[in-house]
């Protein structure tokens, strides 16, 4: 065993709890997130707040390291990888109450996990496209990055579903691959590192070089957008199907007017939201509200024309500036 | 005659678009100091740098103490005892003078640099040159002329069997030059053999055995001892007989174009700088390396700014803020270092030499490219730069046509004031007649001429009035009647001032 | 020019090969595509390269794309700005983020290197700081606005293309550019400071000046292009939006013939180069399945392709003087 | 000296605003955190100031991070290498690439900027590549290996402080770097060279080794920094491991004193401007409550920082005349 650090425990003795929420980058994503932590953290009277790394992982263990220094008493983490930082995670349970949200790290010993199956989620997607296209056709998927776990997964389960295959949330296939099957074809997955320009020049080249493709799925928030772009000024807007991951306005827009078939949009205000409250339990020594098998799971859902201007109309009053 | 020591044999060289040496033949004894003169851009300095292994020939071949021998660089000469003090500075400025003198042959003690050893060897050589520094002195803070001692006392560190000298003097006033002779003669007497290259014949007549004369590239011929005459070593150069010196012819000058008045500079605030130049009247001033001349032309340029007192050109008061103010005001300056301050190495003579006057013709902001190529073309003309074509890169034009090159760009100027920081610095004979002739023409048309030069020669020969500078003040002003050269070097030396005007 | 000839053969062979790899290279909407990335790309580059010209650095020039890229969009769609308003400010910054610059490094003596990287930190901070880090954007509104960079101007004769309307900028600033820099007079200082600042001084030019104004226009540029990339992608996120644009900008120029020790530069050079990066992001796409090794085959081309320049011009050198020696 | 005053100074208000507004800042664990972090920055900055110092510049650090970063898990962990056998390879690797560039910039004569800039897309690329853009990492194994960035060595007499094992790296580096480059002839022949080649070529100094040595030195320091960056968060993603840690490397080595234009350097300031930045960065998180504007103020303050040196500096000089004058 390591020698006990000497780290202070917990921060300014007396003053209001505090309790942090680090993301694994920055996203609107993210900021909806925290509007969550915001309105969990004023209505449990605890000092919450949200970071979010910049530069990947060296810098969200940096952000971490730091967070102990200045004394909190309930830490929820989204790990970049969560199978190596195992032994960075075990240091923090060991001085603060640790949460994983988004993306869970199994064996580590964190108190529990906040979030949804990005495979199943992934799923949920893959069976949109197939609403899309009932008689099959050519399908390219367009992410920020591959190389998080949640992307993998998520990505995994649109194939697999699309596929037909059985759900195994441990298949991979290589992203450079195209992949035939159940009527589908799977031209390929691009990434574009989060540069806008880029994911919008994917795209375009997909249009260039696949004039005759089916479908675009956008797997992460700022993509659907982006394809929505390229389709629009390349006069393709309805007649390529637009499958969409996550809750961008754009998005919402194009599957209120048609050109969207659907999005799964998972709960990131209800992870803010959710992480504090426990944490501030937590910290103050309430053990309850662990579950026994330590997963809280908030279900990402399939929205389509249908439900749109329900779940947009509630995603506004939740993000609105509250003064 | 002695045995010869080095010898080159039919060495050529050509750079692109130009034959720099064309079947040149070399030879040096032992103990002998040879001048090799030439004008500029007939081959000098190429030569030399192929002798030090710094440039290779594209044929021919170099005998070293009887033996073939191949200088693939700088290293090979060295060890060979060979050492080559360049023409332009080389020198590492963020260094200290010892580190400079020493560069490449550090002493060392367990693997690291012994710096007090180097700063007591290095001492020793800056005593026999004259320079009076610290050895610890960053270059950077010292003056061209200091730094040019430097190079000497670099160059006597090696302690050569043969030591080339390039212009060596160029920016050395005779006190300093005269130091030189004495370290040259030393040598020769402990065996050491020197090639000393220098535009000024005065001093090729004083110290050379043997002169070697080069043109366009090839030799021109030799000249012994006894046959060494100014006359003669000018018509081997030029190929013609130039008049012996230009004489001023005074004329009754104009009204005042250049008024200085208690002046301070910012290198010596606590000196007041106070002189007057007329229309057509040509000035000169002389002093020591670091009398602070160059100093006085530029903060009247506006490149410094002054501390005080006060500057009129033509009666109107004129407080520089730039160069552009003062050449609006039409001053012009020469600038002493041609590499930093005069020529823009990477670009064309044309392009160089309508530099300073673009703005004055114009047409609303953009290039007037006819004007620029008169303007080019008359001057490559009139100062016979050697030149290809106006297109050259003047980084590749001899530095004495650099040297063309800048003054072209003033003189198209037309300035009223024509201020000249070591106009013929690196100039040839030949090319010297031409500055004088014009500086004659110029004074004729009324403008007004204020110039710095360190040769005594220059300033005895052409102007009308000298003023003569030491640490930063003017100890005195001599008119033509009491000029000579006593009179300068007592004023440029003792400090006791004698009254002004 | 020699210059220039290199890196258009490089350009020329690239497009030959990703032409007969993939037969929708060719196509009208993809060339569309492409003009339309080399004219945003394009105009960033010039705008360094006049900087460059004068030696000089400017490393900030993804963060100025990514502060007006957010800012206007905050304006116009989150602060409810007139859109004149929205973008005389963003221009008047722009210009004003270019004279601080180049007041430090001219007055001050601030090295360029030093005071664009504090600006290359600075101005992301502060999109990130106004935006709260919150994705900006149109949404479906500003479509008129949007015609700047989306916008197309058909062509009679050739079906199936039309000029995006980014090249029409790009054409505009790069023959201003071009004729700024050869044919005025202050071109030619900033040409001549670029190689040696203290005899252009000397010669009575006002360097300060032209050094200020390189990087008022690097940095207007920069805005421009932060203008139209936002116009085309519609929403911007303070964190990613530029990353990475200013090393794009300074290899393009370089690669177009500007000497980073300054006075030297080419604007149709500048074009190239950036049009060769963009038709090989485009052919990796098109021809490849993978593009998650793009970035090391564009750096392994304009290696290859500096090296074999280097190489051809030493072999020519090496010619001529053969045939003149012999 | 001088120059390394001014910085520390700066070190020091900052070092004390942050103690005093939070009362962590000076605990052991945040010194020690602190003190690792520097020291793993340090030391890929002293790397780039000797290419600095020669005048060049090393754009490729961060790739070269990315590259040894992503390459030791990769071989260890994935492809089963021997420790040393792994260690020697990206070692080896690390050399070579820094041979490359110093052989492509003097022997072919390109610019260090290019030559650098096209390192840095080629080796982040190529980690991406045989990765797969998946994250490696040591998982929880190879924990004695890793006690090279996570080790710690107790002081006697400070309880709650113990030297982070990168330290003792950096100390070692530093000294060694110090020594070569003010006691030994060779970083006396870096200095002449970076201020004047043609000078240093013709005093007889092989200026083309000198210059390759200096480019090997920042390779080999930037996969030294790799490795411990590695062993210190257990795992690397090729798309952002290393991401501008050479603009922060050159950050560090001019804020200490190095001029970019070659010939000046020290490597306590590279070392105390290292410092600098991470303390700005610590200051953030533990003051304030919004770390999104970190890099604003990093930016801010490195820019406050030089104008106030410059102005110190100016003044000085002008009382210092005054004084003469008067
Ligand atoms: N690196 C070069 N590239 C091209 N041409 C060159 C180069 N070096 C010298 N030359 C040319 O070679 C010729 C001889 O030049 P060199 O410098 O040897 O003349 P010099 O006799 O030393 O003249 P000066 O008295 O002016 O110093 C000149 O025409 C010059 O322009
Ligand atoms: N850049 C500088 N920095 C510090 N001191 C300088 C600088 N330039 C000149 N000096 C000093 O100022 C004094 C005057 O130098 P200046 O060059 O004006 O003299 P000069 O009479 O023209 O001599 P020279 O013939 O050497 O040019 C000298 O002592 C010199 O060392
Ligand atoms: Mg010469
Ligand atoms: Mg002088």
């Amino acid at each position: 065993k390591p020698t006990p650090d000497s780290a202070p425990a917990s921060g300014n003795t007396g003053g209001k709890k505090k309790i942090a929420f680090v993301s694994n980058g920055v996203a609107s994503f993210w900021t909806i997130a925290a509007a969550g932590v915001k309105a969990a953290g004023e209505k449990a009277g605890v000092d919450a707040e949200t970071l979010m790394p910049v530069e990947g992982i060296t810098d969200q263990k940096r952000i971490i390291e730091d967070l102990l220094t200045r004394g909190i008493h309930g830490i929820a983490v989204s790990p970049i990888d969560p199978v190596n930082q195992t032994e960075l995670l075990n240091q923090v349970s060991r001085r603060t109450k640790l949460i994983t949200h988004d993306s869970d790290a199994p064996n580590s010993e964190r108190v529990l996990y906040i979030g949804m199956d990005n495979y199943k989620a992934g799923r949920l997607c893959g069976d949109l496209v197939r609403e899309a296209l009932p008689n099959g056709g050519s399908v390219m998927l367009f992410i920020g990055r591959l190389e998080q776990d949640n992307a993998k997964r998520r990505r995994q389960g649109v194939i697999d579903a699309i596929l037909g295959r059985p759900s195994n949330p441990s298949n991979f296939d290589p992203p450079s691959q195209v992949i035939e099957g159940n009527g589908f074809k799977i031209l390929g997955t691009l990434t574009d590192q989060f540069d806008r320009a880029k994911g919008k020049a994917n795209a375009e080249d997909t249009l260039a070089k696949y004039p005759d493709v089916n479908c675009m799925v956008g797997l992460f928030a700022y993509n659907p957008p982006l394809m929505i772009e390229a389709l629009s000024q390349a006069n393709k807007l309805g007649k390529v199907k637009v499958v969409a991951f996550d809750e961008d306005d754009a998005t919402l827009d194009g599957i209120q007017n048609g050109t969207v078939h659907g999005t799964v949009v998972q709960n990131p205000y209800l992870y803010g939201y959710k992480s504090v409250e426990i944490l501030a339990e937590l910290a103050k020594g309430n053990n309850s509200v662990v579950p026994a098998d330590k997963f809280i799971d908030i279900p990402a859902r399939q929205i389509r024309k249908d439900t749109v201007t329900e779940f947009w109309a509630d995603l506004k009053v939740k993000t609105a500036p509250t003064k | 005659m002695t045995a010869s020591l080095l010898e080159a044999q039919q060495l050529s060289k050509s750079f692109p678009g130009v034959r720099a040496l064309k079947g040149v033949s070399l030879r040096l004894g032992a103990s002998e100091v040879l001048a090799v003169i030439g004008e500029n851009g007939a081959g000098k300095s190429t030569l030399m740098k192929i002798l030090a292994g710094v440039q290779q020939p594209d044929s021919g071949q170099l005998r070293f103490e009887g033996q073939v021998v191949h200088l693939r660089n700088v290293q090979d000469a060295q060890q060979r005892g060979i050492a080559l003090i360049h023409q332009e500075l080389n020198l590492a400025d963020n260094l200290d003078v010892a580190a400079n003198i020493y560069l490449g042959r550090e002493r060392r003690r367990f693997g690291l640099i012994d710096t007090a050893h180097l700063c007591r060897d290095a001492s020793r050589h800056l005593q026999a040159v004259g320079l009076d520094v610290n050895p610890s002195t960053r270059v950077s803070t010292l003056s061209i002329g200091q730094q040019q001692l430097v190079e000497i006392a670099k160059a006597l560190s090696v302690q050569a069997k043969v030591l080339i000298m390039d212009e060596p003097t160029s920016s050395l006033s005779s006190t300093e030059s005269e130091n030189l002779f004495r370290v040259i003669r030393d040598l020769r007497s402990r065996g050491v053999s020197i090639v000393y290259i220098s535009h000024r014949l005065g001093e090729v007549k004083a110290l050379a055995d043997r002169v070697t004369v080069l043109r366009d590239g090839e030799n021109a011929g030799e000249l012994d001892r006894h046959e060494i005459r100014h006359d003669s070593m000018v018509r081997m150069m030029v190929g013609r007989d130039l008049s012996q010196f230009y004489a001023h012819q005074p004329h009754p000058p104009g009204d005042s174009a250049l008024e200085v008045s208690q002046l301070r500079t910012s290198a010596h605030p606590k000196q007041e700088l106070s002189f007057q130049v007329r229309a057509g009247e040509i000035v000169g001033v002389a002093g020591l390396v670091g009398a602070g001349r160059t100093e006085m032309l530029e903060t009247v340029f506006g490149v410094r700014p002054a501390r005080g007192g006060s500057i009129r050109v033509a009666g109107q008061l004129l407080r520089p803020q730039s160069p552009l103010d003062a050449i609006q005001a039409g001053l012009a300056l020469v600038p002493e270092d041609r590499k930093k301050q005069g020529v823009i190495l990477q670009m064309a003579v044309r392009d160089n030499i309508s530099l300073a006057s673009l703005r004055r013709d114009q047409h609303s902001g953009f290039l007037n490219r006819q004007r620029e190529q008169e303007l080019s073309s008359e001057m490559i003309q009139s100062l016979q730069i050697k030149t290809p074509n106006p297109d050259q890169f003047a980084q590749f034009l001899s530095g004495g046509n650099q040297q063309k090159v800048v003054l072209g760009k003033w003189l198209a100027l037309r300035p009223k004031v024509l201020l000249l920081d070591e106009p013929t610095r690196g100039i040839d004979v030949g090319a010297k007649q031409e500055i004088y002739r014009l500086m004659e023409k110029l004074s004729r048309d009324g403008v007004a001429i204020l110039f710095v030069s360190s040769e005594l020669e220059e300033i005895l020969g052409l102007s009308d009035r000298t003023i003569v500078m030491h640490e930063g003040r003017i100890t005195g002003e001599l008119a033509r009647p009491e000029l000579s050269e006593e009179a300068v070097l007592h004023l440029a030396t003792n400090t006791q001032a004698i009254a002004t005007t | 020019m020699r210059k220039v000839l290199g890196i258009s053969a490089l350009l020329l062979v690239v497009c030959v090969i990703t032409a007969i790899a993939s037969p929708n290279f060719l196509s009208g909407y993809n060339l569309e595509n492409l003009v339309r990335r080399t004219a945003l790309f394009g105009i960033i580059s010039i705008g360094v390269a006049f900087v460059i010209v004068t030696g000089g650095i400017d490393l900030s020039i993804g963060s100025v794309v990514c502060l007006v890229g957010c800012g206007l969009p905050w304006l116009l769609a989150t602060h409810g700005w007139s859109i004149p308003g929205a973008v005389a400010f963003v221009a008047v910054l722009s210009l004003a983020i270019g004279l601080f610059h180049g007041l430090l490094i001219t007055k001050l003596k601030l090295p360029p290197f030093v005071v664009t990287l504090c600006g290359l930190l600075l101005y992301r901070g502060i999109a990130r700081g106004f935006t709260n880090d919150q994705t900006v954007g149109f949404g479906a509104e500003f479509k008129t606005l949007r015609l700047l960079a989306t916008g197309k101007i058909g062509i009679p004769f050739i079906p199936g293309f039309s000029i995006p309307a980014p090249w029409i900028f790009l054409i505009v600033v790069a023959i201003v550019a071009a004729v700024f820099l050869n044919r005025t007079i202050y071109g030619r200082y900033l040409l001549a400071l670029g190689r040696n600042e203290e005899a252009a001084r000397y010669s009575g030019i006002n360097t300060d000046r032209m050094v200020i104004l390189a990087y008022i226009i690097s940095s207007a540029l920069a805005g421009l292009g932060g203008l139209l990339f936002v116009l085309d992608v519609n929403s911007a996120q303070p964190v990613d939006f530029g990353n990475f644009y200013e090393l794009y900008a300074i290899a393009a120029a370089v690669l177009g013939g500007c000497s980073l020790r300054g006075g030297e530069g080419t604007i149709v050079g500048v074009i190239v180069g950036a049009a060769l990066m963009q038709v090989l992001r485009n052919m990796i796409t098109l021809v490849t399945n993978r593009n998650n090794i793009e970035f090391a085959i564009i750096g392994a081309v304009i290696l290859l392709g500096v090296i074999a320049d280097e190489l051809v011009k030493r072999f020519a050198a090496r010619r001529r003087a053969l045939a003149q020696g012999g």
